[in-house]
């Protein structure tokens, strides 16, 4: 049953992961994105990551990939240009993108890996709640990255402040001598009629 | 015993004091410091060679060899620089410093007008003591520095007018040919140095008998020095270079290119007895090369207009008789013909320089004719000369040319039979060539200009003055040495093997002094023969005028054959030259250029930027490019380590 | 286990391809990059599973952290780039390469 | 032997000091006259500290003598560590001696305004490269082998012919190239050192990779690492052709120093480094070498001969007659019968190096003569100047001969022991090395008579002049030089006896 | 945390409080200070690095919680980061002035990447790693943008980022791996993995990559040319030095204690790496006109051989490739200080053609970069060279002279193109348009610095002993 809800998690969030960069408009490929970390917070669910698959949805899919839809429909990108045509490389794209899995696949199926080989300590963390125990960790073991990722954040926020920020436009005060030194001449401009 | 150390100085620093004080003072000291310092440098030479040959003479005085200083201690072996003072060298030494001097002399008048006077007088002092340094050396190195020096000496001579082309050509083709000679030289002074491990001459004889146990070893040394010594006594085929060495001033020719360097050959060969002795093969080549050297370049000076490459050729062809008595282990008797050559060359040369400057510098003999009206003392000494040459009886030559002859026939070298006819028969053609540079300049009707013809007078008193003492020796000094000569004047500096040894057996036999041997002749062939010349000589070239033209109608062939002199030079010119040049040119624009620079070097580095040209098309500036890469990058690196390494 | 680990691969091989199968939209290539971190996560979270191991989570918990600043910096770049170019076709960013 | 002066560290560091500090005051233009005569009195007393140090040398000694040893880089086990014997005096001293002639000489051959860093220029690499004869440290040594090349590459680069670009990088790449060998080579032996149990300082002391026991197939990997390196230098065929662009496109004070000084860096790595160091490699190798230094003579004396630059023809022939020393090295290692004679052939290598730096520094300094004065190097554009300038026909012809190894000249000495020396491998060698004295005429002579000799035909030669009192000083003293070292080579050999004997011992073994 | 060792994180600690105070100095004094943010920061630098070398210690190595390790290493690397980043500061003070962004933001963020970088050299587990290395190359993203640079720097600054962002992803996706394998983000859990090899080793090839991505290693190397040509000199000078140190010091971490034991498997690909970064970098830094671009591809080369350094470490030490690390960084330092003194309002010292006759208008500059060009080009008595010769003795030592022959021979090649400059400086003449040297485009203290810098390259190739001798306490 879980199996089943795997699969079918898993096989969502592939095609998704898929549409989003084989789809020819921007939005639809934030969507999809959005879908793909849906479904695969999900599959998180079945990993005993609760909160994390939660965190997943939360901030991702409320507030990056809502910042990512914002950016697409803010720039007045003209979508016709984007129309991602596949060209005559892409077969060759593909085939490494597959030989790459394949050879990521294979290596790590050599090693005979499966769940219980090292108990289930997660499942009854997860009774307790998870949030708590990584939260735990997370104030205590890891303060110090912790301050680093709350630096991490800050420059973030820096930087994207700096990226953006186009300096302090000009407030519209008026200007009484510009407008009494204004010439007619140079702001009425005659049109000939033919 | 008289040290004699401080005398072998004297005469071998005389003239370099010369040589160095007319070269680097010459422009301070003026012409006639000049000449003076040099003549008179040279006059002690002379005389301090004179005394010391009088000496020897006398028997007042024993060989001496003695080391000065060791030139380079190497490899355990002492390189020195010293004398060997034996019969031998003292006579070169005073027939080179009488020869000199006597050049010297000619050349204040001869050089009168040039501008090069004192570089002119460095040079044959210092010619002068290269030469004596080559006949006075104990040593290998000693030789080969002597012979390399009067090799050089002849270039800078020979292109004394550097400002002629011909003359340029001429002196380089000399040092040229010379050189090729010194290969040969070399190697065999190398492989005797590797045989003997040493060398000084008196240990290399010493131990002579030792490498002729190996007869490669005793072949390559000889055949060799043979090499060397052909290359500068001009022997065929490395004689090319002498007669474009007439180039050089007149006198130079007389003192280089007749009575020294050209016999330094003849006297190294001479000097090298004992190893000669021991190989056959070596004294047969020598024979039939001298007699092949006689008898062409005999042939080759008939036609020649020029009257001192007339002379020039007569010198190859006696030079021949030189080499063919040294084949024939006579060697004796070739430094006995190199004695009598030198004086009575040298005077046909200086006559020749007389007679070219009376005539402002015309040397051809078709432009002279009837001169012994104007020029009595000139026509007198070249007389005495040509009769010297062509053997006379009683005169110098005679004796020397004579001795050759039946010591030929007598020797039992390999190919002697061959070389005997041919050096009889050589008499003849000297007796021809030698009457028609008689006949044509000074007798016959005179065929210069008018203009030339009423300035005509005698030479100056410099020039005279040389050309009649230089007689008296071409008449007496063969009836005085041939006696001595014979009877084994020489001593140890010449051995020779038993089984070889022809002067002995002329002595023995044939020899009963000089007179008896002037008596003798008359009833020998090769006065004969010599006589038949000169009526040849006459009836075509005072009697019937037109006989050489009919001759020549007749053979036409055999005449252009000896104009183009048996096709040397031409064959030089046209085979060699162009060999080596191509080839040069091909290793430089083919080799280096093309292959080693073009290909290597520069093809290297073409692909290097070719390369570059490709990685920075490769960074296309489109990200998916780099990704792409990236990620095929990343690929080949995971499956190479996981798959193509067999790990696991 | 393996599929889970297999589907975090695709994941993986999806982001990876997104980078240069699309050639023309930068915001795709950022997308492509959440795709990767993703994966990355999927596997933290998987393998904090097999070895009852919360740090893994932890880890997933500072890698969204950093995903998130990214893609703040990566949109502000888009912006940019936008503002400057009038697009954001990759083709278009060729003026510095060779 | 105590010696409270380090003079081999004054010998090297004086000049590149005074040529720093003159570089630095260049900017000053009052002190221009000053400073080129400072150049001059710190030429001259390297010279007679170096004359000093000849003096108090012991020639039978192989030894390092004046030896310095200073901490530089222990943790990497690299000494700052001099010493003279008899193979690196000699070039030392040709390295002073022929920087002075170019300082001597080099005010007529550029401008005013550049006199002082060309003299500076001059200071430096003469310290450096005297630094590289005295280094007793492998990778001293190397560094002075390399850092000679940046003022070189500077100099041919600022004062060069018009195709000075291309000259330039082809040398340095070329040499960089080789000697990247090099340097790999001796961190192979350092690393046997410290496997055979060498420690701290001694692992890049040459004497100490000199007594390493290498296996054959080692020796002949570091055999043709090392002899690339220095291949290159001599130069031997087929990495020479670097040397007739530099040679050529150099100012001519540049060209008298790469012959004179930089080529024989090549011959004397030969034998510091190779021979010592990998005798059996050098056994086994040396017909291939003997054969290129033959190609080299033969090959190159052809080439030589259809040039018509003056400049690229001295530098062929400056090839072929490097080629005589490496034959004469590798010759000593076919002597079948008496190998104690052997030394014959090191040292008529070493007499052929420093004659060889006399004689092509003439020669250069000839062409620089006549460059300075009509500015072209084609021998075509010349002729007849014999007439105009009579004294420097005289030195050129004396140079000339020297070249094609007149016995008397310095150029005699050197080919006459290793054609004896090689006869004594094969008789074919001594054949094909001959075969120079034919080839040298040709070349030498033949231009020489295009260019000296004639008759005056254009106008540009018929005003010229003939040597100035600088340009005869210089050439008088080359040709005193010359012909000491033609006439009585003895001292010289006496000087490197026992670093010679020792070195045929230590190839050759005690036979 | 103890007392003790919070003292020891003081250079990180007091270097992110200043980097804050920075910013809000700026956001209230800056338009009445001019100047105060980049006093602050120089005074900032300035006090982190003499903290840095405080901690230095020749007893002591202090761990916090198995993930931030205090040692001899990083207070040297930390300490040599400071001396960097002041140089950047003193050199480019003039440059960012007159293109106006002399503000708050750039130091501040120039800060905090250098936390992050003095993170990455004490960083003990892969968390904190990960977390250092975004800390330091996400303000330089912005940095680039910062400087509006030929309009080009949007385009360098987007490519520095996607490819930067695989680079993270790839370094993460490798260590969730090597979290799989050891179920530890510590270094030090990795020696004693047992089973679950490939897993392990996939995740650590993986990592390798991504800081070989990081370094710029062919072939991953193509952003690095794009960013150095798209970014103000003053940026590309920030790009090109610290990081290096920075990314040299994780390696060092990661190599000698997580992977340390399994140092056959990876040396290979290090070494394969290097190899490749040599070649194709020496390659083509020839055909390039541009000279950043140029001195980019040269970095490359340069990455290639301290990745060959590292390669051999395991059995010869990491002396070699960071002693090269060290001197790379300020060889590339000098080089960019220098162009930068080309520089002019309005005017980027960019083409090599700019450097035409440079001799002439500047003798004493032309001869600085004179002698950086011969240091990077490894030629003695110049620094560069026995950073070279280090390395390739460890080859050697290891056996690989033919991979040292091989580097060497490129290595040569690149000697050509650092010879142009030199060619174009020094033997052809002037340009048309004079040069900026006359224009004062950095301060006076900027300007005794780069020639200290710069003659310090030849200095410390006659003692090259002392840097030998800092290296080597890192290590003690």
């Amino acid at each position: 049953m879980e199996y089943a809800f795997f699969l079918i998690f898993a096989a969502v969030a592939l095609i998704a992961a898929a549409m989003v960069i084989l789809s020819r408009n921007p939005v639809r490929a934030v969507l999809f994105l959005i879908l793909c970390f849906f479904a695969t917070a999900a599959t998180w669910l079945m990993l005993n990551a609760e909160f994390l698959a939660i965190t997943l949805v939360l901030v991702y899919v409320g507030a990056v990939m809502v910042l990512f839809l914002f950016v697409v429909m803010m720039l007045d990108i003209d979508f016709a240009i984007l129309r991602a045509k596949l060209t005559r490389w892409s077969p060759i794209g593909l085939a490494l993108a597959i030989a790459v899995f394949a050879l990521i696949a294979e290596i790590i199926e050599k090693d005979q890996i499966a769940f219980g080989q090292h108990g289930d300590e997660l499942s009854k963390i997860a009774e307790t709640g998870n949030a708590a125990k990584l939260g735990e960790i997370v104030f205590t073991n890891y303060l110090l990255q912790f301050e680093l990722a709350g630096i991490l954040l800050l420059v973030a926020i820096i930087a994207a402040i700096v990226l953006i920020y186009r300096g302090p436009r000009s407030r519209k005060l008026q200007s009484i001598p510009k407008q009494i030194a204004a010439d007619p001449k140079t702001r009425v401009h005659l049109v000939s009629g033919d | 015993m008289y040290d004699i150390k401080p005398l072998a100085i004297i005469i071998i620093i005389s003239p370099l004091l010369g040589a160095i004080m007319t070269g680097l003072f010459g422009k301070a000291l003026g012409k006639r410091n000049s000449h003076l310092i040099a003549c008179g440098l040279m006059t002690i030479s002379f005389a301090a060679s004179c005394y010391l040959l009088y000496g020897f003479l006398q028997g007042k005085y024993q060989p001496w060899n003695r080391y000065l200083y060791t030139w380079a201690n190497s490899g355990g072996i002492n390189i020195g620089v010293g004398f060997l003072l034996d019969n031998l060298s003292v006579l070169m030494v005073a027939v080179v410093n009488f020869v000199s001097l006597m050049v010297h002399v000619y050349s204040i008048g001869y050089m009168h007008d040039d501008p090069g006077y004192q570089r002119f007088f460095c040079y044959i002092s210092l010619f002068t003591f290269a030469m004596l340094t080559l006949v006075m050396a104990n040593n290998f190195m000693q030789l080969f520095f002597g012979w390399e020096g009067v090799g050089v000496l002849s270039y800078l001579l020979i292109g004394f007018w550097f400002d002629r082309p011909s003359a340029t050509f001429a002196n380089l083709k000399a040092f040229l040919v010379n050189r090729v000679g010194d290969v040969g030289f070399i190697v065999a002074i190398a492989a005797v140095l590797n045989y003997t491990g040493s060398l000084d001459y008196t240990s290399v004889f010493a131990q002579a008998s030792n490498i002729a146990a190996n007869s490669n070893a005793i072949n390559l040394i000889c055949i060799g020095l043979f090499i060397g010594a052909a290359a500068k006594s001009a022997q065929i085929p490395l004689h090319v270079w002498l007669p474009d060495s007439m180039e050089g001033p007149t006198p130079i020719s007389a003192l280089i290119h007749a009575a020294t360097m050209v016999t330094a050959g003849v006297f190294m060969i001479a000097r090298m007895s004992p190893l000669f002795e021991y190989s056959e093969m070596a004294l047969t080549i020598i024979l039939i090369i001298g007699a092949l050297t006689t008898f062409m370049m005999g042939l080759v000076a008939i036609v020649q207009t020029d009257i001192k490459r007339i002379i020039a050729y007569s010198t190859l062809s006696q030079l021949g008789y030189m080499v063919v008595a040294l084949g024939a282990s006579a060697y004796a008797a070739g430094i006995l013909h190199l004695v009598t050559h030198a004086f009575f060359k040298s005077i046909l040369f200086l006559a020749a320089g007389s007679v070219i400057i009376a005539l402002h510098h015309e040397q051809d003999i078709m432009q002279m004719g009837n001169l012994r009206r104007y020029m009595p003392i000139t026509f007198a000494a070249m007389l005495i000369g040509i009769l010297s040459m062509i053997g006379l009886p009683g005169m110098a030559g005679f004796y020397s040319k004579d001795l050759i002859i039946e010591t030929v026939a007598m020797s039992k070298v390999p190919g002697a039979t061959f070389a005997y006819y041919i050096v009889l028969f050589s008499v003849f053609i000297t007796a021809i060539y030698s009457f028609r540079l008689l006949f044509l300049v000074f007798y016959t009707d005179a065929r210069m200009s008018q203009d030339i013809q009423q300035h005509l007078h005698e030479s100056p008193k410099v020039i005279t003055i040389p050309l009649l003492l230089l007689s008296i020796p071409a008449i007496i000094s063969g009836g005085i040495l041939i006696s001595q000569v014979v009877h084994g004047f020489f001593g140890s500096a010449i051995f020779v093997l038993p089984q070889h040894d022809v002067i002995s057996e002329f002595a023995v036999h044939d020899f009963s002094g000089a007179l008896n041997m002037f008596l003798h002749s008359f009833t020998s062939l090769p006065v004969y023969f010599a006589l038949a010349g000169g009526v040849a000589a006459w009836l075509c070239y005072i009697k019937l005028p037109d006989m050489p033209n009919r001759i020549i109608k007749f053979n036409s062939r055999l005449y252009l054959l000896l104009i183009d002199k048996f096709g040397f030079d031409k064959f030089n010119a046209v085979v060699i030259v162009p060999i080596v040049n191509s080839i040069a040119n091909i290793c430089s624009n083919f080799g280096d250029k093309t292959c080693i620079d073009g290909v290597v070097v520069n093809g290297s580095a073409r692909v290097v930027v070719k390369t570059s040209g490709l990685l920075r098309r490769l960074q296309s500036g489109y990200l998916y490019n780099y990704t792409f890469m990236m990620i095929a990058g990343l690929f080949v690196i995971l499956l190479w380590f996981f798959v193509l390494r067999k790990f696991g | 286990m393996l599929q889970y680990l297999i589907f975090s691969a695709i994941l993986f091989a999806i982001g990876l391809s997104g980078l240069f199968i699309n050639r023309k939209n930068i915001i795709v290539l950022l997308m492509s990059i959440e795709i990767i971190l993703l994966a990355a996560n999927t596997n933290l979270v998987i393998f904090a599973k097999y070895w009852g191991d919360i740090t893994g989570q932890a880890f997933v918990f500072f890698v969204m952290t950093v995903a998130a600043a990214e893609a703040a910096i990566g949109l502000a770049l888009v912006v940019l780039v936008f503002r400057d170019k009038q697009t954001i076709n990759i083709q278009d960013l060729d003026q510095l390469k060779g | 032997m105590n010696y409270s002066l380090p003079l081999l560290s004054i010998i090297i560091w004086l000049p590149v000091f005074s040529g720093g500090m003159i570089i630095l005051a260049t900017k000053l233009q009052g002190l221009s006259i000053a400073l080129r005569y400072l150049a001059i009195i710190v030429e001259l007393l390297t010279l007679m500290i170096l004359s000093y140090v000849v003096w108090q040398f012991h020639g039978d000694m192989w030894q390092m003598q004046f030896a310095e040893h200073y901490k530089w880089l222990p943790n990497l086990g690299i000494e700052y560590a001099l010493g003279v014997d008899g193979f690196s005096l000699p070039l030392a001293f040709l390295t002073a001696f022929m920087t002075l002639l170019v300082l001597i000489i080099a005010p007529t051959q550029v401008a005013p305004k550049d006199i002082n860093p060309f003299y500076a220029i001059f200071l430096i690499m003469q310290g450096l490269m005297t630094g590289v004869f005295f280094a007793t440290d492998a990778i001293l040594f190397y560094v002075f082998f390399e850092a000679m090349m940046i003022p070189m590459f500077i100099l041919i680069g600022l004062w060069g012919g018009e195709n000075r670009v291309y000259a330039t990088f082809k040398f340095i790449l070329y040499t960089f190239i080789g000697s990247l060998f090099l340097l790999v080579a001796l961190l192979y032996l350092h690393f046997v050192a410290i496997n055979a149990g060498y420690t701290g300082v001694q692992t890049f002391a040459i004497d100490t990779l000199q007594h390493l026991t290498l296996s054959t197939t080692e020796q002949k990997y570091l055999f043709w690492a090392m002899l690339f390196a220095f291949a290159v230098k001599v130069p031997m065929w087929p990495v020479h052709t670097w040397l007739p662009d530099a040679h050529t496109e150099a100012p001519t004070g540049g060209s008298v120093i790469l012959a004179a000084i930089t080529l024989k860096i090549g011959g004397y790595g030969m034998l510091r480094f190779l021979l010592p160091m990998v005798p059996e490699a050098c056994a086994a190798f040396a017909t291939t070498i003997i054969v290129l230094s033959l190609i080299a003579i033969v090959y190159i004396g052809l080439v030589a001969i259809v040039q018509n630059d003056m400049k690229k023809l001295i530098a062929y022939s400056s090839i072929a007659h490097m080629g005589f020393v490496t034959l004469g090295i590798f010759a000593i290692f076919q002597i079948h019968s008496a190998t104690n004679t052997a030394g014959m052939g090191i040292d008529g290598a070493m007499i052929q190096m420093i004659s060889h730096g006399f004689i092509s520094g003439g020669l250069f300094l000839c062409v620089g003569v006549l460059y300075s004065r009509l500015h072209t190097r084609k021998i075509s554009d010349y002729g007849g100047v014999a007439n105009t300038m009579p004294v420097f026909a005289a030195f050129f012809m004396l140079f000339a001969l020297a070249n094609v190894g007149l016995p008397g000249t310095s150029g005699f000495v050197g080919e006459f022991l290793i054609i004896l020396t090689s006869f004594k491998a094969s008789a074919w060698y001594t054949f094909f090395a001959a075969i120079l004295f034919v080839l040298g005429v040709a070349y030498t002579l033949l231009m020489y008579k295009r260019v000296m000799y004639g008759a005056v035909t254009k106008n540009s030669i018929a005003t010229l002049t003939d040597l100035g009192s600088a340009e005869k000083l210089a050439f008088v003293l080359l040709t005193i030089a010359i012909l000491i070292l033609g006439i009585w080579p003895n001292p010289l050999l006496q000087l490197m006896r026992g670093t010679s004997d020792h070195l045929v011992l230590q190839v050759l073994g005690s036979n | 945390m103890g007392k003790a060792n919070l003292i020891l994180m003081l250079p990180e600690i007091f270097l992110a409080c200043m980097a804050l105070l920075v910013l809000m100095v700026g956001v209230f004094w800056e338009h009445k200070l001019r100047y105060i943010t980049y006093r602050l920061s120089i005074f900032t630098v300035f006090v982190t690095g003499i903290f840095a070398i405080g901690t230095y210690s020749e007893s002591m190595q202090a761990v916090i919680n198995n993930s931030y390790l205090m040692d001899n290493f990083s207070a040297i690397l930390k300490f040599i980061l400071c001396i960097l980043m002041l140089c950047i500061f003193l050199y480019s003070k003039v440059y960012i002035d007159i293109r106006k962004f002399l503000h708050a933001e750039f130091f501040a963020l120039s800060l905090f990447s250098l936390l992050g970088m003095m993170v990455l050299t004490s960083a003990a587990d892969f968390l904190t790693m990960f977390l250092g290395l975004e800390l330091f190359v996400l303000p330089l993203y912005a940095t680039i943008v910062m400087v509006k640079h030929q309009g080009r720097y949007a385009e360098a600054a987007i490519k520095y980022f996607i490819i930067g962002s695989l680079g993270a992803g790839l370094l993460l996706y490798g260590i969730s791996l090597v979290y799989g394998a050891t179920g530890s983000f510590d270094f030090s859990a990795v020696s004693g993995v047992q089973d679950l090899q490939h897993i392990l080793q996939l995740g650590m090839i993986l990592i390798l990559l991504g800081i070989a991505l990081e370094f710029g290693a062919v072939p991953f190397h193509m952003w690095l040319p794009d960013v150095y040509e798209g970014s103000a000199t003053a940026v590309t000078m920030l790009i090109g030095t610290l990081p290096k140190i920075a990314i040299f010091a994780i390696a060092y971490r990661v190599l000698s204690l997580a992977f340390g034991d399994v140092a056959l498997y990876w040396q290979q690909v290090i070494l394969i790496l290097g190899l490749l970064s040599v070649i194709i970098g020496n390659i083509a830094a020839i055909a390039q006109y541009n000279i950043k671009r140029m001195l980019a591809y040269s970095t490359i080369g340069h990455v290639g051989f301290i990745l060959l350094g590292i390669a051999v470490a395991p059995q010869q030490g990491y002396l070699a490739p960071l002693f090269y690390t060290i001197i790379y960084a300020f060889m590339a330092l000098a080089a960019f200080a220098l162009i930068m003194r080309l520089t002019a309002q309005g005017f980027e010292a960019e083409n090599i053609e700019d450097f035409r006759g440079l001799n002439r208008h500047a003798p004493w500059l032309a001869f600085l970069m004179l002698l950086t060009m011969f240091a990077l080009a490894g030629v003695p008595p110049l620094v560069g060279f026995y950073a070279k010769f280090l390395i390739l003795q460890n080859m050697v030592a290891n056996g690989l002279s033919w991979a040292a022959i091989l580097a060497l021979i490129f290595a040569v090649i690149g000697t050509f193109y650092y010879l142009r400059v030199v060619k174009v400086m020094y033997f052809e003449e002037p340009s048309a348009h004079p040069h900026a040297v006359a224009v004062a485009n950095m301060s006076f203290v900027g300007r005794s610095i780069v020639f200290i810098n710069a003659l310090a390259l030849l200095a410390l190739g006659v003692i090259p002993g002392l840097i030998v001798d800092i290296c080597l306490k890192a290590f003690r």
